[in-house]
């Protein structure tokens, strides 16, 4: 894992950007944060009865990205994807309704933590196949290429996603039509339990965008505004007709593959690691530049984690008074009309 | 030249929709042309996409000439890479698009039954109907000629399975062209699979835009003693076996299955109780094959049990992959004699 | 913790190979590990291959401990990269290796379907037998726990419907030792599809080496007045349900099928011209389904159609995929209950 | 195709290579060659009662990567595969008869031209689905690799192939593993009917094998003693534990995708295209070069076409006597006892 040790952010980086981004940016990572810890606090009631994959550490490549999108441009992730539906504008509410099992959720109860979808906001839902929604953010940029519609497609996946021959297919025919699409690689170094040196004979995942003729961007996953500018560069591109990008972003998980523990207890991953990742949390050292470089006031800041409880309990609130599905419902939603 | 080969079994099936014997005809490729090109110039959002769509070939002629029509944006050939270009296809959809998606074989789908099956049949429900996947995907099946065991293949069962899929068969020019209009409406994702003897086939073919109902079989041929349900290339050789029968005193009645999934279960029961005996003539292998599913839907009724007179039978291929000799394929493959003794059988075991 | 919750439906179940109580006793998890431990110590040729074979957790446990003694050689971790790694263990398998592939979800198969039905399963037929693919791939079948739609099927009809492949679904301890050694001896590919759900239950599970023959289903509770047959975890439930209708005096002949391909047709006629009534309980959809073909086989045979007193019912799961919410599981998936009231339907209805 | 327009040998490169090799290179180019027009000649007969994939104009590579293969070597091919299989040692005889569908025919009869197998050879098979060749061949490869049999395996495809994600997944394992792999991509430019151009958005398939860190070479394909040079690098790194290498060797199909007629009368291709290559003939520039550079007799060169069509005859003879299958037949094979 070659990526530095500190999460720096260079003044000129901070000066550049306007203020109201910063902190969007850092409220979007929050969000993400309370929200995810929200989960590792009721999961064990066992009352959201479905798998669920935590995104904490990795929140400021969901942030960083979506900073970038408009409300109409297409994105599409993966079984670990709170974190980018939250970014790319889906409410908090939909979600834990669809985690409780109930009607109101964004996918009716039906898909569960794994499958969340909110079109209003162009979120065209996640799949829990690995790879598998790698090559429908081609195809919507493929439709915004024929209508002409100016949209841009973001697609999240993992270093694992990046194993399977469906993304060597996607991105070939992206790069091949010049399609306006962003590919965001999260490396968290883990497909499960298994690393990716076990699983790829070369560790390069952003330079292999050149055997396509394509740019490729290795960015810092924890340093938001790293990745905020790369995909500034990448949506650009891809809105102003120049084709597709890979962004990787290296990252950590800090929970397990799925559910709210941490895995070195069980022997998965060491706990050096854990605590090496953990000091280079994305959120904390964003915030620490953001107050000690006198960007944002301490008291803007210090509400921003109130409002989002309020939020959070709010969401809560909604999704446990919603409805369970009735029976009748499973038969429902089969096919489209 | 044989390995293009292609042999129309017969020049005229009955639809129910061709009483006028003034109408206008057309091959089967024809209508799987004029199809395409009526829907592209009627939605603009209807698009084709395949290896080779815009080749001079034109998929043994079926989408010949888009490619001056509609122009690259609109005629996309395709990389080799199945699976990843059902998803970009099935995204396209997600966008509102209704792509048109291309195989010249079906048995290149198993490279992408991950998005077929695990995607594109599933948008929908797993996000509770807030997606739509209005996906067509075009396939050939069946016979080649010595084309052996990966060139050959019938695979409707396997999609049929998957909830979510719709699979038509046409057996007909006029339905060849009303099926796939529908299917490029629908708003969920369609195998159409096309059989690969057919296409010099001729018959009715109206110029204007119509629809065959997805979901209906089609009764052509109306008999007391045994029904017949026939799938694709299958159909012309029932009706040439219902014939040669009504001549031996046999009256079969026989159902052009046209749509596997949903099946036409109604229709398919009622005809079962009104004759009592039942024959299946599917263009695929035997076992656990879509002739099992009608069997069984005729066995777990009670109006039809209490009908049957005697044992089902199924006229599908063995459980072996497609031999490349003539010789085997010869035995391999059924024609309309092995309708006639199955029949012949049906009404002597009842 | 829920995510990685197996619940073990029953804790006995009666097989024909089981009638000394004193014999040692096992998991459905240890059998399936012991099996793999026994045929690597005493063939080199067999070998372990899957995303996260090498793991601490080691499969839910059923590969677990296997990389400390054989070495990463010999359990080998893997990209996930379905397609290409079944290809690769075919490969090995041509060259005279024994493949034993992993997969976490039968879910994931329909990636490397094109390796598995294209290739595995057509290999030895399409050079007339000139070369065989010793490949086990073991993948794990049925309900999650809120796992939605991708994480949750039952796949066994799709490749039931592959000429060239075997299937099997043990649902005993026994069992699953047994058709695992044989499938690692069989000289063809076999899909070895285990129930999650099953993990945790215990059973006799001798500790010596023996093999369940593949294509032989269990007869394992004779009856006089309906014949039940499962398939993997409904095994459970039907033999639940057989006791319970037992107290109501319904005598119920219950097969546990564990070989879903080549189907063992001799033993279900049989019993189904004994009792004269059917009910099938299988883990996947019900259309065109295993069940369907379990029902096909009953109607096209001249004497179980004569003992046919009523019409056969399948305990199937609806044409639907599988729903996230604990409310719509519970509507989704079937119980003891439903195979209850199915025999008991059966019964009236005949 | 940017190919050099001659072929040439250099005097070194005949020089450094035995006669004895030369002129078997020359012999098993020549003997596909004229395999396949043997073909041509009766295919209108209807007697070859399946689809035909010739290889003409491509024989140097077959020739050339064979001529450096062991017999127990492993080698896995695709539809276009009658000379993989001639250079690899398969007989005349049992070709022929399959491809009349005789007993006798290499498959029994059962697969036709597209299936190919001769195990005493290590000739595996053919797949006709493209790309299905390649993971094989990197299983056999594990094989070796578990067994320590220091066998090497070959696979064969196209730049149709390359397309595929399967090749990716397999290329990536086996330079994850330094399996003893060689990948030839016989690039003809063309998959059916469409150009590499409008399918792979950089047209560099030598060099792709970087992103997995391993070599890759780009050779003319209608040299053959290029091909035998690339190969016997590839040969020697596999057979010594170097790992896999993919070797691109550039070439052309003189006729149709399938079937024995010539395409740019349909317009599929153009003349000029087929006439430049024909210029390029492997077979022939290399005769001209062993002429002129007297490293074989003229009258040792002369003497070959006849034993070539002695055995023709006899294979052709051999497959047109033999028994077509009983009946039976077709229920046999299925499973493996
Ligand atoms: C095709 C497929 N293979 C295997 C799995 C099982 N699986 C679920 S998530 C996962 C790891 C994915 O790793 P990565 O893409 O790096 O994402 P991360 O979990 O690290 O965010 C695996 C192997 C799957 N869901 N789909
Ligand atoms: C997976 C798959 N897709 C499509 C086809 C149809 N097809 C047969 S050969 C061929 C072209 C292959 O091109 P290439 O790999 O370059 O080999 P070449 O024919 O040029 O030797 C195609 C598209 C197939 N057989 N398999
Ligand atoms: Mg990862
Ligand atoms: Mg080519």
């Amino acid at each position: 894992m070659s990526t530095k040790s500190d999460v720096n952010f260079s003044p000129e980086d901070l000066a550049a950007i306007p203020q109201k981004a910063l902190l969007e940016l850092y409220t979007t990572m929050l969000r993400i944060r309370l929200f995810e810890e929200k989960i590792v606090e009721l999961y064990p009631e066992q009352e959201m009865k479905c798998p669920v994959h935590l995104c904490i550490g990795q929140e400021a490549i969901a942030a960083g990205v979506c900073r970038n999108l408009k409300k109409d441009d297409y994105m599409v992730s993966n079984h670990r994807g709170h974190g980018h539906g939250i970014a790319k504008g889906i409410s908090m509410k939909v979600l834990f309704a669809e985690f409780y099992g109930r009607t109101t959720g964004c996918s009716k109860g039906k898909g569960g933590s794994m499958h969340i979808i909110d079109t209003s906001q162009g979120i065209l839902g996640t799949s829990a196949i690995v790879g598998g929604g790698i090559p429908m953010a081609v195809g919507t940029g493929l439709s915004s290429r024929i209508k002409k519609d100016k949209r841009v497609s973001v697609v999240f996946f993992g270093d694992g996603a990046f194993d399977e021959g469906v993304f060597y297919e996607s991105f070939n025919f992206a790069s091949l039509k010049k399609l306006p699409v962003v590919f965001v690689c999260e490396n968290n170094f883990y497909a499960t339990n298994s690393r990716q040196s076990s699983r790829q004979s070369s560790c390069e995942i952003a330079n292999s965008a050149r055997a396509f003729g394509a740019p490729g961007m290795c960015v810092d996953g924890n340093n938001v505004v790293e990745v905020y500018k790369a995909a500034d560069q990448a949506v650009k591109l891809a809105r102003s007709g120049g084709g597709p990008s890979l962004i990787e972003a290296t990252t950590y998980r800090w929970k397990g593959h799925v559910g709210p523990d941490v895995d070195y207890e069980k022997g998965a991953r060491t706990e050096e690691e854990l605590i090496y990742w953990m000091k280079r949390c994305p959120v904390k050292n964003f915030e620490k530049a953001l107050r000690e470089g006198g960007i944002v006031t301490g008291e803007t800041l210090d509400a921003i984690p109130q409002a989002i409880f309020t939020e959070l309990d709010e969401a809560l609130s909604f999704a446990i008074k919603s409805p369970y599905p009735k029976p009748e419902a499973l038969y429902e939603d089969l096919y489209n009309i | 030249m044989p390995w293009t080969k292609i042999a129309a079994e017969r020049q005229n099936i009955t639809t129910t929709d061709s009483v006028n014997p003034d109408v206008r005809r057309g091959s089967y490729r024809d209508a799987i042309l004029e199809a395409t090109r009526s829907c592209m110039e009627t939605d603009e959002n209807v698009f084709v996409l395949g290896e080779g769509v815009d080749d001079v070939g034109g998929v043994f002629g079926t989408t010949q000439g888009l490619i001056d029509i509609f122009g690259p944006e609109r005629v996309i050939d395709s990389p080799l890479a199945e699976n990843g270009i059902t998803g970009v296809a099935m995204g396209a959809a997600l966008a509102g698009m209704r792509p048109l998606l291309v195989h010249m074989r079906v048995d290149f789908l198993p490279l992408s039954l991950d998005q077929i099956a695990n995607h594109a049949a599933k948008w929908s429900y797993m996000f509770g109907g807030n997606a739509s996947v209005p996906l067509t995907i075009r396939a050939i099946t069946g016979r080649g000629w010595g084309s052996a065991a990966q060139h050959s293949q019938s695979l409707q069962a396997i999609f049929a399975h998957f909830p979510g899929l719709k699979v038509v068969m046409p057996a007909t020019p006029y339905d060849a062209k009303g099926l796939l209009i529908s299917s490029l409406y629908d708003n969920n994702p369609v195998l159409y699979l096309e059989h690969r003897w057919l296409y010099d086939m001729t018959g009715p073919l109206p110029a204007e835009m119509y629809r065959v109902p997805i979901g209906k079989a089609n009764l052509i041929r109306e008999g007391k003693d045994v029904t017949i349900i026939a799938i694709s290339q299958m159909v012309g050789m029932a009706m040439e076996a219902a014939e040669d029968l009504g001549a031996d005193g046999i009256e079969c009645e026989v159902i052009d299955l046209r749509t596997i999934k949903p099946l036409d279960i109604e229709l398919i029961r009622s005809s079962v109780q009104k004759t009592g005996r039942l024959v299946v003539a599917d263009t695929a292998w035997k076992e656990f094959g879509v002739s099992a599913e009608i069997l069984a839907l005729a066995l777990e009724d009670r109006d039809t049990f209490n009908a049957l007179k005697g044992p089902a039978i199924r006229v599908a291929l063995p459980d072996v992959p497609t031999p490349a000799s003539h010789v085997l394929e010869e035995v391999f493959y059924h024609g309309p004699e092995d309708i006639i003794s199955a029949v012949k059988k049906a009404v002597e075991e009842a």
